[in-house]
């Protein structure tokens, strides 16, 4: 178990590079400049630190070492209120997930009831459901209640990709809790207060990994995205970034974004491989 | 402190019958103890006493009073569960306050009663302690922690030892029974191993596929099992079991031949190993069979039989006894220590005759 | 005195006879009054010249126009808004797409400005015929320019030996000269127009046919016109497309390129031809900008003009709205696509000055601003001229952009040559397919 | 002892009187309606209707120009999907895919939690630039790929270039795009396969591989009857999640490949949002959408009889 060595440091070494390298690839280009982008063979690293994109995206002009100035991006606008719209919603799905899926999960997996089966495997086959196939349909709806174009809408949509998903999730994560419902019942707890007070805590490394599921999922959604709101004041981050690919607007500002992008969730990788190492500190002694 | 009457119980889920009608009395302040093999009902018995399950008909009485649809916190019953559970996210300090979150004792009380059951079962290094970060036997004694705190009416153990290792479990078994007795709370301690039974019980409750075989101290429950699956679930080493045929004043099996007096038709005789000895392998009377293993206890021996149908047998001999396995010899019961089962399971309520 | 007192009274005249003329004519014509917001859509082109412009009416006009851009399939995207009823009032579209919406009864045309004589007065001819149908012009113009013209990097062309007398005058002859460079050394001499838009191998295809002088349906009638001989311009075509994909002298990745990447990677200098924007020429001869910057000239008009009109127009759509808010959106069109308030054809002088994105009024284009800004975007003095000769040229299909189907049949378009290319199909076959497809679309929209 | 059912189903003739006291406490399955029944009831309208509405669809002929019209069109759709060459190519495409994309994940994800579950140094920052890949979004990852594996803008042809070789690297070929895409797939994926994998290996007793060393396995024998038994399970799992997982991917493939060059990586979803969204041939496109699901849902069912069976969920 212990025994470490050469080829530990090489498998590791590998590994990362395997993680790495093509968030590297997109990193490098948001520093170059145009011309060292249109390089043949393209450079592996950036002859220096050319930062001007990251200024661009988020409005701003830069000026240059040499004096050159860099205008802002004229998707600047739209790149900060997909920012801010992207963050509202993957919060807000992110906490409705939550609250809807750890009392459904739970009582999927600790309770016995009626029908049982056969909704859980209604919510596998929500699972399976390909977001093309609903794409219309969603639109369709979407457009007959006025939600089309609106954040309610892409909330109700996220939804349904995070709900089935995590719950599925949670409810193999809750059943290896210790069964403390009973001990519960003698110390005087109510359905709700076992739930709240005592099943929550005892999961939350599972709930933290939840979360961190529902917030990626909403955070990166574009399918939906791309149909629903493109084009309207409720543009998220993905669909406001995609502009960067048609002619003008540089690849280095559009790298510059999609490091952005990464940013948030990077922090959350971090806090999540913590709460891996404790996810089976939880585990119940049988 | 409580009296508990269990009238005409019975829980049902389905078609399967988990425990068949059964009436039970507990008298306030005794450690009852109800043995059986897994499935026997035992648990669920005193999940419906802890109200956890509630029974499918029948009553349950709390000092006379019906408690049947009274939920388990309102019952003021304490319960420690399999493998000593606790809450695995709290400390050990916050386990044991959890039993009296939903109580509206003072503070100063619930201070007073933490720090005495604490003190009592020698917490006090381990309260700021994960139930992960303990040892088995921690993690026992914290749960019972938990559990007095409540000054509960009845103290219910649900195999609370099972997880543990074999010395530890005989240290606790004492550590338990002394709380108990110092505590005068009734307990009810749900167990399948007979020597926790025999060794914690006042009184012993055996269980066998959801009806109650036999009830009564565990002198009663040794000496005067109520039937076969009594006197063969207690025991150590096992009783003897040999079925046969009382015929002529005799119970017949094979060569064996041990006089009785009772009607005729088929029986098992049962004879505890410590009163059978060895007799020479021609003797009359005797089962023949061969020493199959000798196994040493110290102060004495059990030498294992095997006879010609294959059947183990087993007698007490001196530890200085010897005898090579695949040796011959013959087993003779003491007739007037013998016990004969009727062919319904049920021990037969005859004399033996006290001969030579 | 009498000089003052007539100075005076002139002076009063002007006024009151100028200002009531330039707050009808000029700044009242433009003001937003419904206090609506107007919902203005485009793709992703120089976004921040768009944002600035809309910002220049909203502040002067106290407009509340909303922009955004919108990703992804534009043409699809757009239409699904536009059949849904979604909020969108003004936005881009090239012509194909907007006889599509204007067929879908979505669009709004320009014929309802109420200074539109003046506009199709200022029209170029062959634009106005080409944004034209039912007799309606249908938008105002965006740019008007030149898909497929043959950019050319001279640095590689000089170092294989040859010069501009060499120049080829057809697509034959570009062919015969792609492998001649090949056999002087260099991998790669073309850059076909096969990326993976809407825009890209499709419309490589219909510039090559039409440029070969076939018209791929009539434009009048829209009866499929391809014919499979040897000799007929989609027969050579393809056959030229499939000798050069099974040259391996294309990447087949370019299949895969969006817009930006196809630009890029002939703006690394690997290839010496390549069918491209006319106005990116300012793209490739921009240092820090581009590897051949200073280098890249366009192919002059030989036996046939190169490439097609490529344009596009500001639509408005007929969704249900108040009359205000329709009166505020046909102001801000009319401002934006056409003079400003100030009496000046703004917005597309600055595409001319900025992206050097061609204008449809002729006021524009014959302004000696626009030689200008072409002459500072060439790479040598006389380059200038044949960028607008082949501007001027360039050819429009009207047989299947001219029609409600245009843009089913461009998406058949583009997979059926990929699949062409891919799987090495079959010339007569596959032209037959598509004279099928026409014919097929046909029937479906009762042409 | 430990599975008794909860659940008290009342199929035994009550004692009246027990009945009339029955106790306020909610029994398993009125708490489970209580809770469950919101949550289904918003399931069921948020994904039961547009899965309605897409039957609907799959049976009609609709029709916007010249009016909105739809005709029932009975399984006209579903049939036109089956003489479809561009459905079996992309049928084809799809399997090819999925399968590539799951041996991948799988052995990608059980490597990356064997690794981490080593005593390493910087464990928290490698296992966070390990699981970074995740956090990608398939967009984002997509961007990612096209770059890197472009031979205009890519590493192969840096590397040559570095090295002095004029030539270049063309991954983004006919014959090579589903496995670039099946890379970028895996890379996205595996570290979530790789996480769940790791919380499984932190139960196995540190006990057994002492065993195993005191046995002396080989490494090969170790992996085999200590630290396989107890993922198998989760390994099942995770098989039949990339297997859904890649078989509805859309945004990645839309992004990296546009399903070109040509059709060579059109995916079924690919071809879905053709034929619905931009050729608005909305019958045909549902019609082929559940074909789709069925191969979704049969994948996963074969998966099931082949092998999840044999498994015990821990």
């Amino acid at each position: 178990m212990r025994k470490s060595g050469p080829w530990l440091t090489l498998a590791t070494l590998l590994l990362l590079i395997w993680s790495i390298l093509p968030i590297y690839w997109m990193v490098r280009m948001a520093f170059l400049t145009p011309a060292e982008i249109t390089q043949f063979p393209p450079p592996i690293f950036p002859t220096r630190f050319n930062i001007a994109s990251f200024f661009n995206v988020l409005g701003f002009d830069h000026t240059l070492a040499d004096g050159t100035m860099v205008r802002a991006s004229g998707q600047a606008n739209q790149v900060l209120r997909g920012l801010v719209n992207s963050v509202i919603v993957a919060v807000i799905v992110t906490v409705i997930t939550l609250v809807i899926v750890v009392p459904l999960a739970y009582v999927f997996a600790r309770l016995e009831f009626r029908f049982k089966n056969l909704l859980l495997n209604a919510v596998l086959l929500a699972v399976a459901l390909p977001p093309v196939s609903t794409l219309i349909p969603f639109y369709a709806m979407f457009v007959q209640l006025k939600l089309a174009g609106t954040l309610t809408g892409l909330v109700l949509v996220d939804l349904t990709l995070t709900v089935p998903f995590v719950a599925w999730m949670l409810i193999g994560y809750f059943r290896n809790l210790p069964p403390v419902e009973r001990l519960a019942r003698i110390d005087g707890y109510s359905r709700f207060g076992t739930l709240f007070f005592l099943i929550v805590p005892m999961a939350k490394s599972g709930v933290a990994v939840a979360a961190v599921i529902a917030f990626l999922f909403a955070w990166n959604e574009f399918t939906f995205a791309l149909i629903l709101v493109n084009g309207t004041t409720a543009n998220t981050l993905p669909t406001a970034i995609s502009g960067f690919l048609f002619q003008n607007p540089q690849p280095s500002n559009l790298a510059a974004c999609i490091v952005l992008t990464i940013l948030p969730p990077g922090l959350v990788a971090y806090f999540l491989q913590r709460h891996v190492a404790e996810m089976s500190l939880v585990d119940p002694v049988r | 402190m409580a009296k508990i009457d269990l009238r005409r119980v019975e829980k049902r889920y389905g078609d399967y019958v988990a425990v068949e009608t059964l009436d039970l009395s507990i008298v306030d302040g005794e450690f009852l103890v109800m043995l059986g093999p897994s499935g026997c009902g035992k648990t669920t018995t005193l999940n419906m006493i802890a109200g956890l399950d509630y029974p499918s008909a029948g009553e349950i009485f709390f000092d006379g009073q019906d408690v049947t649809a009274v939920t388990p916190h309102a019952r003021n019953v304490a319960m420690v569960f399999q493998s000593s559970l606790l809450y695995p996210h709290l400390t050990v300090r916050r386990n044991i306050e959890s039993s009296l979150r939903h109580t509206d004792l003072p503070a100063s009380e619930k201070a007073r009663r933490i720090t005495e059951a604490v003190r009592m079962l020698e917490l006090e290094p381990m309260l700021d302690k994960l139930p992960s970060q303990m040892s088995g036997g921690q993690r026992q004694r914290a749960a019972t922690a938990k559990a007095i705190v409540r000054e509960p009416s009845v103290f219910l153990l649900d195999e609370p030892l099972s997880a543990l290792d074999a010395a530890l479990r005989l240290s606790l078994r004492s550590e338990l029974v002394n709380l108990q007795k110092r505590l005068g709370t009734t307990a009810v301690f749900v167990t399948h191993d007979q020597v926790e039974a025999m060794t914690m019980g006042d009184r012993i409750a055996v269980m066998s596929r959801g009806r109650l075989e036999q009830i009564g101290t565990p002198d009663e429950i040794y000496n005067q099992p109520a039937s076969l699956f009594v006197a063969a679930f207690l025991g150590s080493p096992p009783m003897n079991l040999i079925a046969g045929e009382i015929a002529e004043g005799c119970f017949r099996a094979g060569r064996l031949s041990v006089p009785v007096e009772a009607a005729p038709g088929p029986a098992t005789l049962g004879v505890r190993p410590q009163h059978a000895r060895l007799a020479d392998v021609a003797s009359a009377e005797t089962l023949p069979a061969t020493v199959y293993a000798l196994e040493h206890l110290g102060r004495e021996s059990v030498v294992i039989l095997e006879d010609e149908a294959g059947m183990k047998l087993r007698v007490l001999v001196e530890p200085s006894f010897h005898a090579r396995v695949g040796d011959k010899a013959a087993l003779a019961p003491d007739p007037s220590f013998c016990m004969l089962f009727g062919a319904d399971g049920l021990r037969l309520p005859v004399g033996l005759a006290r001969a030579a | 005195m009498k000089r003052r007192e007539f100075g005076l009274m002139t002076s009063a005249l002007a006024l009151a006879t100028a200002l009531p003329f330039r707050s009808a004519a000029a700044a009242e014509d433009f003001k937003a009054s419904s206090g609506q917001p107007i919902y203005f859509r485009g793709w992703q082109f120089a976004t921040d010249v768009v944002q600035s412009n809309v910002k220049r009416y909203n502040d002067t006009q106290a407009g509340k126009v909303d922009y955004a851009t919108v990703t992804g399939d534009y043409p699809a995207i757009m239409e699904q808004n536009l059949m849904a009823g979604s909020e969108l009032d003004v936005l881009y579209a090239n012509p194909s797409s907007a006889v599509r919406y204007y067929g879908g009864g979505w669009v709004m045309p320009a014929e309802e400005l109420p200074n539109i004589e003046e506009i199709k007065a200022d029209f170029l001819p062959q634009f106005l015929d080409a944004w034209s149908y039912d007799g309606k012009l249908l938008g105002l113009s965006y740019f008007a320019s030149c898909r497929g013209c043959i950019h050319t990097n001279l640095l590689a062309y000089e170092k294989a030996g040859f010069s501009d007398k060499d120049f080829p005058k057809n697509w034959d002859e570009l062919y015969e000269q792609v492998y001649a460079l090949h056999d002087k050394g260099i991998e790669t001499p073309i850059l076909p127009h096969w990326f993976g838009e809407y825009f890209g191998i499709s419309w490589g295809f219909v510039f090559e046919v039409l440029n070969r002088g076939n018209q791929i349906a009539d434009p009048r009638t829209h009866k499929p016109l391809l014919t499979t001989e040897a000799s007929g311009a989609a027969y050579k075509t393809l056959a030229a497309w499939k000798k050069l994909w099974n040259s391996k002298l294309v990447p087949e990745e370019v299949m895969t390129y969006s817009e930006a990447a196809y630009i890029d990677a002939y703006a690394s200098g690997r290839y010496v031809f390549s069918p491209q924007q006319i106005y990116d020429l300012q793209v490739f001869n921009k240092v820090g900008r581009s590897q051949i910057a200073g280098h890249s000239t366009i192919l002059p008009v030989g036996d046939h003009p190169w490439g097609i009109i490529d344009s596009a127009l500001y639509l408005m759509t007929k969704r249900d709205r108040p009359d205000a808010v329709t009166q505020d959106v046909k102001k801000f069109t009319s401002w934006y696509g056409y003079k400003d308030d100030t009496g000046k054809v703004a917005i597309a002088e600055r595409w001319v000055q900025e992206n050097m994105l061609f204008s449809a009024y002729k006021s524009v284009m014959d302004d000696e601003k626009t030689a200008e800004r072409v002459r500072k975007a060439v790479a040598r003095p006389d380059d200038y001229k044949t960028v607008l000769d082949v501007y001027k040229a360039t050819p429009f299909p009207a047989g299947i952009w001219k029609v409600v189907w245009s843009e089913e049949f461009n998406a058949y378009l583009k997979d059926t040559l990929a699949n062409f290319l891919t799987q090495d199909g079959d010339i007569v076959a596959t032209i037959t397919a598509m004279n099928d497809k026409i014919t097929e679309l046909n029937e479906k929209y009762g042409i | 002892m430990a599975s008794e059912p909860g659940l008290v189903r009342p199929a035994a003739p009550l004692d009246r009187q027990a009945r009339t006291r029955r106790t306020r406490e909610l029994s398993d399955g009125h708490f489970a309606l209580l809770i469950g029944l919101p949550v289904i009831a918003f399931l069921i309208a948020v994904v039961g209707y547009p899965l309605i509405y897409s039957i609907w669809m799959s049976l009609h002929k609709i029709v916007f120009f010249g009016g909105y019209r739809a005709t029932f069109a009975g399984l006209d759709n579903y049939a036109s999907v089956l003489h479809d060459e561009q459905f079996w190519w992309s049928t084809w495409v799809t399997i090819r895919f999925t399968i590539e994309s799951v041996l991948l994940t799988m052995v990608l994800g059980l490597l990356i939690a064997l690794l981490l579950n080593r005593r390493l140094m910087l464990g928290g920052l490698i296992r966070t630039l390990i699981f970074l890949p995740w956090c990608v979004s398939l967009y984002g990852a997509g961007l990612m790929f096209a770059y890197l594996a472009r031979s205009q803008t890519g590493l192969g042809t840096a590397i040559l270039g570095l090295l002095g070789i004029d030539a270049t690297t063309d991954f983004l070929s006919g014959s090579s795009i589903i496995e670039v895409l099946a890379i970028g797939n895996a890379w996205t994926m595996a570290p979530l396969v790789a996480m769940f994998i790791l919380a499984n290996l932190k139960t196995i007793p540190t006990r057994l591989y002492d065993l195993a060393a005191i046995d002396r396995l080989s490494a090969f024998e170790t992996f085999r009857y200590v630290t396989l038994p107890p993922i198998r399970f989760s390994l099942f799992v995770f098989t039949s999640i990339t297997t859904v997982l890649s078989m509805k991917l859309f945004d990645f493939i839309f992004v990296l490949s546009g399903g070109g060059p040509g059709t060579a990586s059109a995916t079924l979803t690919y071809q879905v949002y053709k034929r619905s969204f931009k050729e608005l041939n909305l019958g045909l496109g549902s019609a082929m959408s559940f074909y789709l699901l069925f191969l979704i849902i049969g994948s996963t069912l074969l998966l099931f009889l082949l092998w999840g069976r044999k498994e015990k969920p821990l």
